[in-house]
């Protein structure tokens, strides 16, 4: 049984082993911002409409404006008593303690930008991260003649019969006419596994 | 952050050049911890030498540990490790017939692959006893399919089958690998020193 | 005590340092490749390949070979069997470094050669049929298992020892 | 003296070692529990956000579809009816609230492709694409105001006025070519034809990703 009488080396490396496991514990930072929505949550959150509002339907009272454009543009214009804060802030040390705050006060924050969907990825994000008390502003804003204007927005309205566009300009239907038709070719998709796999094995 | 290959930090052509290095770790390992030997192994049966299992069990804790400690700091994804499919009576009826076979020929495979290298006859026949083995698996398949597939389980966890909390099952192997170390030296001690 | 290389031969690590080694080496496994270790896959390769090469018909009907059998690469092309050449390369390694290496069989004073090789045979016989019905063996399910907690490698690894201590009574006399 | 304290110690190495094992396994029950974010974390999501090179624009995807790019693979994110009546060249229907069934995954979570999304607008194409990117999926890209940026200024370019650069007049040539090439104001042509054609069925074979099998290694 020599080789229970020599310890040294099972000393020094459980000792090593120990300081690697202290080392990371110590230095590890929990991650400061975390998802408190699942991925199906937030679609079918995004599918009801109910994150979108109307300028008049605010409650001014009780909401708070941010405007998420860039800093220049904000101060070139913008709503009245809207703070500025770029989409690229919004996960900032002072932002999150800002949107903590304001949800704690249960204030209603609206962002807005130049239309929706500039408002869209700021609020999608946070929305993911569990601030529920954020809006964005059904609108389109934009400086007309100094003044800032807040206009009405149609979201995802299709702007117009596709199939008409076809006709015009098509009075006359002929049958044998496929010539200047443009065949698309059939897309073929073959779409191969990635990269990444999930580890197989076994003994 | 890892595993590396399956999240694809590294290439797949790694793989190959990983697996023997750590192949070659392995094989080491094995044999600088006595494993080439077929008495040194059945001693834990007959309690005259545990190292198979000291080093099966210290292993199974550092690594468990380790693991886990690497899944809090965000290093390594358990998720996404490959887990011991379950399936209830293959495994029991398996590892029956494995435990006759370890006993009555003193290997595993694993090491019999280093006495192998390190030129025991013994464990050259034991090799290609293995290999008839898979061979008559094979051929008998047909039979064996029932059970080999049957009472499926899924790649369970213990934290899935009892539904306790990873750590605190840690924690209970962990004990019980270091009674197990307790009570093998106590055993040796009593047992006739065999020379070997 | 280890001044020379017969005494060396019979001087082996701590287990425990054996252990811990090995421990950070699944760790590393996992690390790198998701899979932890294993051994006797690389035997059932090269049954398949065996096979295969004597008849491509039979593997081919057959529903087990056929699992591994692929038309673009060659059964022999997997990681276990690359690991195990690393197996047989490392324990070469340590074992030329304390004077292990020698053509020997190895058994109980009490028996002869032919009696241990054709035990060998046996055990070989039924650890290949039980590390296929278990999917794995000690080093696949049981070791690699228990690291990530898995309850088949416990199982296996409770089955495989219970079953191995309840019949170490009739081996006796091959060992001690 | 030394030495008996160091064979004090000695006789106790194993004891120690134990529990230092005990403790590092304590050490993990311990340890307080926290949430731990799945695939992309936030700040990286909002810094893919904030970089635009996510979206495409009408004019570089009609380059890429007249070109017959074969890397792009179109999603048309509005519901089934909206897809029968219009939709771009060989582009699939993935409906919006499908995007996260497992059937899809395929299309959209693999390296092969740079995936375009497309919906009417932009707005929806955007959530898609955050809540796939989430999931870390690679080469998503977003098209510019959607279809009605398609549009307007593929299908319906607003002419350049007198005063405009010679590049906004190149522009609108090619424009009115590809609106050309895509069916749009050609004399002459049968519009059965075009009808038939537009909402074509694409066939797309598609292997599947492989899933975590368990597997007989042994």
């Amino acid at each position: 049984m020599k080789e229970l009488e020599k310890t040294k080396r099972i000393s020094i490396s459980t000792v090593i082993f120990i300081l690697v496991i202290l080392i990371g514990v110590l230095t590890f930072k929990k991650p400061t911002n975390v998802y408190k929505k699942t991925n199906s949550e937030t679609l079918a959150m995004v599918n009801t409409q109910d994150y979108l509002v109307d300028y008049t339907d605010v409650d001014q009272s009780n909401s708070v404006f941010i405007d998420i454009r860039e800093r220049f543009e904000y101060s070139k214009g913008h709503i009245g008593e809207a703070l500025n804060m770029p989409t690229a802030d919004i996960l900032e040390e002072q932002s999150i303690s800002m949107f903590d705050g304001l949800r704690d006060a249960g204030k209603t924050i609206v962002f807005y930008g130049k239309t929706p969907n500039e408002a869209n990825s700021a609020w999608m994000i946070l929305y993911q991260l569990g601030y529920e008390n954020i809006k964005i502003l059904n609108s389109a804003t934009q400086l007309v003649d100094n003044r800032f204007e807040v206009t009405n927005y149609d979201l995802e309205k299709p702007i117009a019969n596709y199939l008409e566009i076809f006709n015009n300009g098509n009075p006359e239907n002929s049958e044998d006419t496929q010539v200047l038709a443009p065949v698309t070719p059939k897309k073929v998709i073959a779409v191969k596994k990635k990269k990444k796999r999930k580890p197989e094995g076994g003994c | 952050m890892g595993p590396l290959i399956p999240n694809g930090i590294l290439t797949n052509e790694w793989n190959i050049i990983i697996a023997v290095l750590i192949g070659l770790a392995f094989g080491f390992i094995l044999e600088a911890s006595g494993f080439s030997s077929s008495r040194k192994l059945a001693g834990v049966f007959y309690g005259y030498d545990f190292a198979v299992l000291k080093v099966f069990f210290t292993a199974a804790v550092v690594s468990v540990i380790g693991l886990y400690y690497m899944d809090y700091l965000g290093w390594i994804d358990m998720g996404m490790l490959y887990v011991h499919p379950t399936y209830l009576w293959a495994a029991i009826i398996g590892g029956a017939i494995m435990g006759v076979g370890f006993v009555a020929g003193g290997f595993c495979p694993g090491t019999s692959l280093c006495a192998v290298a390190i030129g025991k006859l013994d464990a050259w026949v034991y090799v290609f006893g293995i290999m008839l083995g898979v061979f008559i698996f094979s051929e008998a398949y047909s039979v064996l399919e029932g059970l080999y597939n049957g009472s499926f389980l899924g790649n369970i966890t213990l934290v899935d089958s009892f539904d306790i909390p990873a750590n605190y099952i840690i924690f209970g192997v962990t004990i019980i690998a270091l009674v197990a170390f307790f009570v093998s030296d106590i055993v040796r001690k009593r047992i006739k020193k065999v020379f070997y | 005590m280890d001044k020379s290389s017969e005494n060396n031969r019979h001087v082996y690590w701590n287990p425990y340092f054996g252990g811990f080694l090995l421990g950070l080496l699944i760790i590393f496994t996992f690390y790198m490749t998701g899979r932890g270790l294993g051994a006797s896959g690389a035997m059932k390769s090269s049954v398949v390949t065996l096979v295969d090469k004597v008849s491509h018909e039979h593997t081919i009907n057959n529903a087990y070979y056929s699992k591994f059998v692929k038309d673009d690469e060659s059964p022999m092309n997997t990681w276990l069997v690359f690991e195990s050449l690393g197996v047989l390369a490392g324990a070469f390694i340590s074992g030329s470094l304390s004077g292990r290496i020698g053509f020997r069989v190895q058994h109980s004073p009490k028996i002869t050669s032919r009696r241990r090789l054709v035990f060998a045979l046996f055990g070989g016989i039924l650890f290949g049929l039980g590390a296929q019905i278990a999917r794995g063996c000690t080093s696949g399910a049981a070791l690699s298992g228990m690291a990530v907690l898995s309850t088949g490698g416990f199982i296996t690894m409770l089955a495989i020892f219970g079953t191995a201590y309840l019949f170490a009574y009739f081996f006796r006399k091959n060992w001690i | 003296m030394i030495n008996r304290n160091l064979a004090k110690i000695l006789a106790k190495r194993y004891i120690i070692l134990a529990s230092l094992l005990l403790i590092a396994a304590l050490g993990l029950v311990l340890l307080p529990a926290y949430q731990k974010n799945e695939h992309v974390t936030a700040e990286d999501l909002l810094a893919k956000v904030v970089n635009p090179e996510r979206y495409v624009t009408s004019d570089d995807l009609a380059h890429k579809i007249i070109a017959k790019d074969p890397s792009i693979l179109l999603i048309d994110l509005r519901d089934e009816e909206e897809y029968a009546e219009y939709t771009l060249a060989g582009a699939l229907n993935i409906p919006f609230d499908a995007i996260l069934n497992a059937d899809y995954e395929a299309y959209l979570n693999q390296g092969q492709y740079d995936v375009v999304l497309f919906s009417n607008d932009d707005f929806k194409a955007d959530q898609a694409w955050l809540i796939l990117t989430r999931l870390d999926y690679k080469n998503l890209h977003v098209l510019k105001g959607g279809i009605n940026g398609w549009y307007n200024t593929i299908l319906n370019p607003p002419e350049p006025t007198e005063n405009m650069a010679k590049e906004a007049f190149e522009r609108y040539d090619f424009r009115k070519a590809a609106a050309m090439y895509f069916g749009v104001g050609i004399k002459a042509q049968d519009n059965e034809q075009q009808l038939n054609r537009t909402p074509k069925k694409v066939v797309v074979p598609v292997m599947k990703k492989k899933k975590r099998k368990p597997e007989g290694g042994c």
